[in-house]
């Protein structure tokens, strides 16, 4: 399990590598709220090497959306399989996040 | 941690048994999960089963035996019982708390709020994953998580 | 972790094959271990070897690819491979090293002073407890495991 | 994987609940050679409920039995099962620790 993260201006890409769970979802809220604090606005996840994401990891996705908006910034999920797009139908999150097929695609007009 | 104990029947109708004690931290969860993941694959789960319905449900449960049944006591022990045979998957994880309200914790799903709270879709999630979860209290708290063969 | 691909033949000729990449960390090591363990256990290996020359077999890999291979650089990647099939176990380990003396290595042990060193069991135990242990390097160095049906 | 101890006047005892390896054969020493610092003579090691031992923690044993030796003092190994066993044949550790079939039968004489 591995986050890599890339700061260009205000824009946050971070790719999550393995899975996004109870065991590391605090270690990865901090990670994006510290650069939220440094001035993030755009905030990109990439989800195309990951593997699952639990009740925690998808909750942890929620309060950062809510804190990236109470900043007036936006973020934006990318890269979700098959699998993960069904975590997202089946708990009513693809109503709060658009999820983009790639990166390219969510940069698009970010 | 290899399984505490193994044990596997005769034959091609062998029933797999994979048995685990684990103190109640969070980080003991993957191991847990990876190992009986891959024992689904190999018992000739479907792929998506064994990447999305099993992970995902037995991350849950262990996470809220660790956390909510055993308070994240390290000194407190979650059992975990697997088991894969003719009819299916079978897991049980049992912790040392009172349980709780199964009903209450699934009428919240409905209302209008829950999409946008951060707790809150474990035992969902579980449900929404598996064909069958039971819970029920007797020494300590037990989950069973069933999920047939397709 | 779960298996990063899981793939699994047709019926009862059936192979089993579990892929994982891990980044160098030992903390990696007990969920891969747990999860070919328990594969074993599912495809019907011996409760010893489940217990015993599996676990250890392969930490003593992974530990060496991680520490010796990959210098314990996290971003350093170590791939694994396990294959179960009519023929028995397989698992290949794969760090991104230049590999290593393996003949110096297990010379070593000959010496009068082995039993009283900290270091230097792993390759020794790897052999000890599997049926064959093969290294070579192309793309990085890869070290594979085979345990025949007993 | 955890370790419980427990110490009486010079004797500690411990007991590996889980796996003696590389992930935790540091902490695993480090809490003996502490013990010993502190007054620890006589040091037994439980393996009853020890699933197993990799070269590292095989490594930290002989390590350790030198360091309590040092001290003036003496380890002892107790409850390994058969596996355990097979693995202080191979490496010829038997030579070097004397197994014990229980802690009860460790501490006679100790
Ligand atoms: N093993 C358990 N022991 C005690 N209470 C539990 C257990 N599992 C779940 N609960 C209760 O059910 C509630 C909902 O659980 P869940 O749907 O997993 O969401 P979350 O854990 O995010 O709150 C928990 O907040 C807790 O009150
Ligand atoms: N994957 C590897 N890459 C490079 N060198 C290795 C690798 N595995 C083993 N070695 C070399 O072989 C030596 C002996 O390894 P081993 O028997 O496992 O004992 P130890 O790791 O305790 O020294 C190591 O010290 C190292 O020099």
């Amino acid at each position: 399990m591995a986050f890599t993260f890339e700061r260009t201006d205000d824009l946050l890409s971070i790719a999550v590598d393995g899975q996004l769970v109870v065991g590391n979802r605090q270690e990865f809220k901090q990670l994006v709220l510290d650069q939220v604090e440094q001035g993030a606005r755009r905030v990109l996840i990439d989800f195309t090497d990951t593997g699952y994401i639990d009740s925690s990891g998808l909750g942890a996705l929620v309060s950062l959306g809510k804190r990236i908006r109470e900043h007036g910034g936006e973020l934006r999920l990318a890269g979700l399989n098959e699998d993960l797009r069904t975590l997202f139908e089946l708990t009513r999150l693809d109503t709060l996040f658009r999820l983009h097929d790639s990166s390219d695609d969510a940069r698009e007009g970010f | 941690m290899t399984p505490a104990k193994v044990s596997r029947g005769a034959g091609d109708s062998g029933t797999s048994v994979l048995e685990w004690q684990i103190a109640s931290k969070v980080d003991e969860i993957d191991a847990i999960v990876a190992a009986v993941c891959a024992a689904c694959a190999v018992a000739g789960f479907p792929d998506k089963v064994c990447r999305l319905n099993v992970p995902v449900s037995l991350t849950e449960a262990l996470a809220n035996a660790i956390e909510q049944g055993n308070g994240n006591d390290p000194t407190r022990v979650v059992r975990v019982l697997a088991r894969i045979d003719l009819v299916g998957l079978c897991v049980e994880v049992t912790d040392e708390g009172a349980g709780f309200d199964t009903q209450a914790v699934r009428a919240r799903c409905h209302e209008q709020s829950w999409v946008d709270r951060e707790d809150g879709r474990g035992v969902f999630l579980m449900h929404a994953l598996m064909d069958n979860v039971e819970t029920w209290c007797d020494v300590g708290h037990t989950v069973r998580l069933t999920l047939r063969w397709p």
